[in-house]
C-alpha cells in the first residue's frame, strides 16, 4: 500500500473529490497548508507598507490505496487539477507499512 | 505670507465657493425648535447610521472568507461616497423644490440655505440641518443594500460609479416622488412611513436586476458557497435591528407618541418575522437555524417599514408572521426556480419584504393610529391598496429602468465583473490587496 | 373582491380582534408629555435592547465553538419570544391592576388601552407606550440570562417552551410584585431602582436550578471547556456595559438629574467591579485576565443595578470593589465546591451580584440621593436591610420553586437535553443545522 | 449587631468619609434644566463611552493574534482605571476653580458639590452631574488612544500606573488649559470644539515618544506584523465613527442646531477623510484598501474634532480630503523614513491628524457658523492661525515633557517592555495568562 | 523507527493523550484535518440550501517511536479512539529513516 | 528522494525560509500543528479556572528533496531553529517512492 500525498490549489478541491469518485475512490484526509515553491509572491498592502507573502493557500490531500490504483489515481489527480501555471502544486508518493482501521480493527486491504 | 501658501488658500477659497456652501450661522436656532425633538432625532440619526456597518456585518458573514472585506469595503464605500453626495447635491434632488412633481430643485446645492431654522414643510420642530442628516442616513444604507445581490464578483472600481451614478439618478428622485412636497406619489396618497418603497423595494428591484445582468458566480470548482462567520452575521443582525429603531420611529420626526408606536410595532414585526420564518424552517428542514432567524427578523423589519405609523401592534404580528416565511420561500425556492444569483438575498428579502410591506400598508393601515394617515381595506377603503399597488410598480419600474440603464453604460467603459481568476483567488486581494484574517502562525510574509 | 381573498381578509380581521388589540390612536400625545423625557426613554429603550445581542456575544465567546450559534440563537430566541408575549400579554400580568399584590390584571392585554397617553402612576411625563417598550426590554434579557447556566446541552425545543413559559409565570409576576402598583414587595418598602431583585437575581437562581436540574455538560473525551472567542465576548461586555446606561439610567424615567446620577454610579461600580475582580486575580493568580476585567465590569452592572438611583458614587466604588471578588470567588471557589455546571456563571455573577446588590443597597442607600428613596443601614436605618433580605428571599424562593415546577413538567413532555451523541458534536450542527465559521478552504461541502 | 460587623461598617463609612464624597441630593432638579438637552447630552456620554471598545476593536483588529486581548485590554484598563479617577479627583483637576490659569481646584474632589444644579459656567442647561459624565468619556478615551502607539510590547503593570499617571499630570491640566474656566489657552482664545489638542494631539505625541522610548517591537525570527483580523478593525472604526457623534455633536452641551452642525462636519469629514486616503492609496499602490478606508475615517474624524462647530460643511470636506492623504504619508512614510515603531499608528494618526485640524481649524472657522467662535484666516484673521499654532505647540511642548518624565520615572522601577521570550509567544499569555481563540479542535488541554 | 498516524475524532483526543501517558507516550504531534470515507454525510442548511457536508473534522495524531513500541501503542489507540461506528479513522504506519532532536542535536532513539 | 519535516518553534519560521533560501532551497509545505514532548505546559486561567495546556504550536515544515541535500538541510534547519531549550522541536526523514509535479507531469528530480 502507498500513501499518495497531493499539493493543489484549493479551489481545486471540489473538483478533485469529484473526479475521485468516478473512479470510486472515496476515502482520503485533507488539510489546509501553505506552500512556497516557484509560483509568484502576493502582493498585500497594510497602511501603505507593502507585504509580500511567499506562503500561499494550498490544500493537501492524502490518500492511502492500493499499489494497483496509485498510477489511476494520480492522473486523475492531475487531469482535475491542472492549469499548466506554476502553483498548481506536487503528488508525492510513500511508501506505507500498515493501515489498520480503528472501528474494525482490520487491517491491510480490508481497511480501505 | 508666501506667495505660494497664498496660493493655495486661494485656490481653497475658491473651491469653498465653487461648492457654494454659504456661510450661515447654524448655531442659531429658530423659533418652534424643540429640543427634545431635536434630540431625538439627531440619535435617531446616528443610529440609523449604525445600520449600514450592521449591514456589512451581517453582509460580511455570509461571503466567503475571501470576499469578507470586499463586502464590507462596499458598505464603506456607500457611507462615504453618499455622505458627500447628499451634502453637495443629493439632498436638494430630494427635498428641494418640486419640480414637474418628480425631481427637487437646485436650491439646496451643497445645503444652501440651510441651516438652524427649522424647515417647516417637512420638521417644524427640529432644525433643519437635523431633517438633512436624518435623510442622509436612508440615502446611504439604500445603495448599501444593493451590493448584497451581486457580491464577490463586482469590479471595485465599478461599484464606486454605480454608487455614484445609482444614488443621484434612483434614489434622490424617488424619495422626491415619495416624501418631497409635492412629490407625484405622496400627491397621489401613497402611504410610506419609514421608507418600505424608497429604500427597500428600489433597492431590492436593483440589485435583482444587477445579479442578472452580472450573471451569477463561478461555481465550478469552487468551495461550497456557505457563510464563513454566521455569529458575525448575527451581531450584522442585531445591529440592524437596533439602528432600524431609529430608521423607524425617528420618523415619526419627533419624541412623540407616534414615534413611540413605530418603535412598538417595528419591535414587534421583526420579532414575528423571526418566528415566521423560523417556524417554517422547522416544519420543512425539522430545524431553525440562527441564520433563518436574523433573516425573519429582517424581514420583518423591512415588512413593516412603510407601515410602522399606519397599523396596530397586532396588524405587526400577522404582517411579520406572514413576511418571515415569504421571504424564506423567496429565498429558498423562487430563487432556485427562476435560478438568478442574489448573492446574499438584497431581492428576496429586501425587494420581497418591501413590496409585500407597501401593499400589506395598504390592507392594514387604519387613522386610528396616526389620524394623518389613511385607512386600508381591513377599514374598508379598498382604494389605499391600488395606491400601494400602484406605488409599488412605478418604483419597481423606475429602479429597473434606471439599473439596466446604468449598468448597460458601464459595460461600455469596461468589464463588470473581475476576471475569473481574480473571482477565484478572492475579491479582497485582487480587489484591495488584504488578507482578512492571519490567525495562524504560518501566516504570510 | 374573489371570495377567496375576502375569506383570508376576514380571517386576518378575526386574529386582529381575537388578540384583542384595539384600534386607538397612538398618535396622540396626552397632556403632561415632556418631549425631553420621552426622547430619552425611547432611545434609552433602544440601549437596553442592544444588551441581550451583547449578552449574546459575551455568552458566545465562552462557548466552545461547536455551540456558539446555538448560544447565541437563545438570546435571539428570547428576544423575539418575548417581545411578541410582552404585547399580547406579559405587559398586563406586570403592570394591570392590581391582583391580590400578586400579579397585574388583565386589563391590558393586547396592549389594550395604551396609548400615548401617559401613565400616571408609572410614568407620568412620557407616552404609556414608551414604557411599555421600556419594560419590554427587561423582561427579554432576564430570560436570556438564564440560558448561561445550561448553555451547551439544552434542546433547543425545550429552551422555546421554557421561555414562554418562564417569562409568563416566573417574569411577569416579580415584575408586579416590585414595580406594580399595589405589588406586594413595593408596598413593602423593598428598593430596587433598575431590577436588581426582578431581572438578576430571578434569572440568576433560576439559572442556578436548570443547571442543577440539567446536570453538568459530558466531560469525558470532550475538549477542554475553554473560551472559543475571547474578543467576541470582550465586545459583548463593552455592549452590555453600554446598554446598561439605558438600563439604569433609563429607570428614572425621565432625562433628569437622576438619570444623571443612576448614570455615573452605573459606571463608577462597572468600573470598580473590574479593578475588584482583576485585583483578587493577580493576587491569587499572578495574572489579572482580559475575562475577569469583563467578567468584573458585569459584576459591578449587576451589584449596582437595584442601587442606582439610591446611592452615592463613592459607596458605588465600595459596593464594585466588594461584588468583583465576591463574585470571582463564586465562580472559582463555590461552584468547584458544590460542583454544579454553572456553564458561563448566570448564578455566579447574576445571582450571586444580585443579592449582593440587594443587600448592599440595604446598607447604603440614602435620601440625600433620592427623597424618594429611603435610608439604608449606614444612615441608621437597619430595617430597610430587613426589607431587601426578605425581597431576596421571596424572589429566590418563588424563581427556584417555579423553576422546578417548569423543568419538571418539560421532563414529563421530552428529554431536557440532547443525546450525548449530539452533545459531542456540538449543538449548532444537531439543533440548528448550521457551522458557526467556514473559514478554511477545507470547508464543507 | 455584632462588633466585628459594626468595624466593618465603620472602616466602609470612614472609607465613603476619606473619599470625600457628600450625600447630597442629586435627584434634584436646579431651574434652567432643559430636558431635551439633557436626554441629548446623557446619551451622547453613552456614545462617547463606546468608542474605547471601538478603538479596542480597531487596534486588536490590527495586531498580531497573541497580542490581541493585550489590547483590547488596555483599552478596558483605561476605561476602569479612568472612571473611577476621574470621580475621585480627575474631573477637579480639569474644571475646578482655576488655579493660575494651569490647573482646577480640588473643590470638586469626589464630586464633591456636583449634583443634579447646572453648573453655571459650564453647561447652564444640564444637570452638573451630566456634564462630568460627558467629559468623563473624553478623558477614558484619550489615555486609551496611546495604547496603539506601544503595541505588542508593553508590560502590563506597567500601562496600568502609566494611565494613572498620564491622566492625572498630563490630561487633567491640558483640559484646564483649554477648556477650563480661566485656563490660559482658553483665556488666549484657542478654539477647540470637540477635543483637538486635548485628546489628539495630546494622545499622539505622548505615543510617539512612549514608543521611541520603549524602542521597536522585536523582528527578527518574528511572524510578519500583518493585521490578524481586519472585520474585526472595519467594526472598530464603526463604532468610533458612531460613537464619535457623541463627542462633536455632543460637544454643543445641547439638543441645538450647533450640535446639528457638528454632527453634519463630522460625518462629511469622516468620509472626506476616508475618499481622500483610498484616493492616496488607489494613486500609490494602485489599489485601495479596506483599512485605508478606514484609517482615512479616523483621520477625517481626529481633523474635524477641534473644528466641528467653527466650519461650514464644504470647509470639512477639504479638511477630510487633506487630512485622509497627509496621514496616510505618515504612517507609510514618515514613519519608515524615521524609523520609529508606532505600531498602530497612533501618533500618524492623531498626532498628525490632530495637528493638521487645530491648524485648519485656526484657517477655517467662521463666526458665521458660530457667533460665539472666531474667524479664521480664510475670512481675513491670520491671528487665530497663531493662536492655534500656539496652543499645538504648548500641548505637544508638554505632553512629550511629562511623558518622558512619567516613563522615564517608571523605568527606575521596572522594565517598560516585556522579556525578549514573553513579546515572542506573546502578551495574551504572558501578562493575562489567556488564549484568545480555542477554534479548532486541537485546542489546549 | 516508524511513524504511526491516527486519524480519530475530535472528541477523543483527550482520551487518546490519557490512555497513552499510561504507557508512558508522551510525545506526539497532533493537528486538524477533514476526511471523508464510509462515515455519513453531515446536512447543513442555507438559507432554505441544503447543503451535503461530506469533509468530517478528524484530528491527525503522529506519534515517532522505536519498532517495539508500535504494537502497544496501535492496540491503546484503538482502545481509546473506538465506538465501533464508521468515522472511528484509520492508523497508518510509516517507514522512518531519522530522526534528530533539534536542540541537542541527537539522532536516533535519543532524539525521542 | 527523500522528505525532510521538522517540527520547529513558530517564531523560528521566518528565519527557517530565510536560511533555506541561502542554501537555494525554495520550495516547502507549511503548516500548523501543536505538539507535546518534554517542553513545560502552559498555564492559563478562565473566570480562576486553572488550565494547563500541555500542546504547544509548532509548525511543521516539509521539504522534499535529493538525497545529497539532507545533511546540508538538516544543518540549516538545526541551525537557524535551534535554542537550546525544550520545545524547539525534531527533524523527521522519511523515504519517498515518486514526486510529480502536477503542472508539467514532470516526475522526479525535474519535479522539484
Ligand atoms: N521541495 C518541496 N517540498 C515540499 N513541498 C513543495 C516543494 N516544492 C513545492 N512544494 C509545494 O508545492 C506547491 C507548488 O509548488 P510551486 O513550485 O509553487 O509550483 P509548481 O506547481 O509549478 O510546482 C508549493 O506551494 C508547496 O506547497
Ligand atoms: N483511503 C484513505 N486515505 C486517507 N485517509 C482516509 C482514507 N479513508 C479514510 N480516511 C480517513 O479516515 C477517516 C475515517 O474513515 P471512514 O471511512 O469514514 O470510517 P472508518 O473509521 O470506518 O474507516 C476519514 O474521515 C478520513 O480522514
Ligand atoms: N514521539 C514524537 N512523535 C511525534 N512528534 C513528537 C514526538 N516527540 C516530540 N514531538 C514533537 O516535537 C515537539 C518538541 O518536542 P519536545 O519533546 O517538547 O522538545 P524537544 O524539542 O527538546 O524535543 C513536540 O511539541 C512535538 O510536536
Amino acid at each position: 500500500m502507498q500513501k499518495i500525498e497531493a499539493i493543489i490549489r484549493p479551489s481545486k478541491l471540489e473538483d478533485l473529490k469529484a473526479a475521485l469518485e468516478n473512479i470510486q475512490i472515496r476515502g482520503m484526509t485533507a488539510s489546509e497548508v501553505k506552500g512556497r515553491g516557484l509560483q509568484n509572491n502576493q502582493k498585500q498592502y497594510y497602511r501603505g507598507r507593502e507585504v509580500s507573502v511567499d506562503l500561499n493557500p494550498k490544500i493537501k490531500v492524502e490518500i492511502v490505496c492500493h499499489d494497483e490504483s496509485v498510477e489511476n489515481i494520480i492522473s486523475t489527480i492531475i487531469n482535475s487539477c491542472r492549469t499548466g501555471k506554476h502553483g498548481d502544486g506536487k503528488i508525492f508518493v510513500y511508501p506505507l507499512e500498515r493501515v489498520i482501521r480503528i472501528s474494525t480493527r482490520e487491517e491491510g486491504a480490508a481497511a480501505l | 505670507m508666501k506667495p505660494k501658501v497664498k496660493a493655495v488658500l486661494l485656490i481653497i477659497n475658491a473651491m469653498l465657493l465653487t461648492l457654494g456652501l454659504p456661510l450661515l450661522a447654524c448655531g442659531a436656532e429658530g423659533p418652534g425648535v424643540d429640543t427634545g425633538d431635536t434630540a431625538f432625532v439627531i440619535i435617531c440619526s446616528a443610529l440609523v447610521m449604525l445600520m449600514t456597518p450592521g449591514l456589512a456585518l451581517f453582509y460580511g458573514g455570509m461571503v466567503r472568507r475571501k470576499n469578507v472585506l470586499s463586502i464590507i469595503m462596499q458598505s464603506f464605500t456607500a457611507m462615504v461616497l453618499v455622505s458627500v453626495q447628499w451634502v453637495l447635491i443629493g439632498y436638494s434632488l430630494g427635498f428641494g423644490a418640486d419640480f414637474n412633481h418628480l425631481v427637487g430643485g437646485l436650491q439646496y446645492l451643497g445645503l444652501n440655505g440651510v441651516g438652524g431654522e427649522p424647515s417647516l414643510a417637512y420638521a417644524p420642530t427640529i432644525p433643519h440641518q437635523v431633517f438633512v442628516l436624518f435623510q442622509m442616513m436612508f440615502a446611504i444604507i439604500t445603495v448599501a443594500l444593493i451590493s448584497g445581490a451581486f457580491a464577490e464578483r463586482m469590479r471595485y472600481s465599478i461599484f464606486v460609479v454605480f454608487v455614484l451614478l445609482w444614488t443621484t439618478l434612483v434614489y434622490d428622485p424617488l424619495a422626491h416622488w415619495v416624501w418631497g412636497v409635492d412629490g407625484w406619489l405622496r400627491n397621489l396618497g401613497a402611504l410610506d412611513f419609514a421608507g418600505g418603497t424608497v429604500v427597500h423595494i428600489s433597492s431590492g428591484i436593483s440589485g435583482l436586476i444587477a445579479c442578472l445582468l452580472l450573471g451569477p458566480r463561478k461555481t465550478d470548482g469552487a468551495e461550497p458557497m456557505v457563510p464563513h462567520n454566521l455569529p458575525m452575521t448575527m451581531l450584522g443582525a442585531a445591529l440592524l435591528w437596533f439602528g432600524w429603531f431609529g430608521f423607524n420611529a425617528g420618523s415619526a420626526l419627533g419624541a412623540s407618541g407616534l414615534a413611540a408606536h413605530a418603535f412598538l410595532v417595528t419591535n414587534t414585526s421583526a420579532a414575528a418575522g423571526a418566528i415566521g420564518w423560523a417556524a417554517a424552517e422547522w416544519l420543512r428542514q425539522g430545524k431553525p437555524t440562527a441564520l433563518g432567524a436574523a433573516s425573519g427578523v429582517v424581514a420583518g423589519l423591512v415588512a413593516i417599514t412603510p407601515a410602522a405609523g399606519f397599523v396596530t401592534a397586532s396588524s405587526a404580528i400577522v404582517m411579520g408572521l406572514l413576511a418571515g416565511p415569504l421571504c424564506y420561500f423567496a429565498v429558498s425556492s423562487l430563487k432556485i426556480r427562476f435560478n438568478y444569483d442574489d448573492s446574499l438575498d438584497a431581492f428576496g428579502i429586501h425587494g420581497v419584504g418591501g413590496i409585500f410591506g407597501a401593499l400589506a400598508t395598504g390592507v392594514f393601515a387604519t387613522t386610528a393610529v396616526n389620524s394623518a394617515g389613511v385607512n386600508g381595506l381591513l377599514m374598508g377603503n379598498p382604494h389605499l391598496l391600488w395606491v400601494q399597488l400602484l406605488a409599488v410598480l412605478a418604483t419597481a419600474g423606475f429602479a429597473s429602468i434606471m439599473t439596466v440603464g446604468i449598468l448597460k453604460m458601464l459595460t461600455l467603459v469596461a468589464p463588470l465583473r473581475v476576471s475569473d481568476e481574480d473571482e477565484d483567488i478572492g475579491l479582497d486581494l485582487t480587489q484591495h490587496g488584504e488578507d482578512a484574517y492571519n490567525y495562524g502562525e504560518v501566516s504570510p510574509a
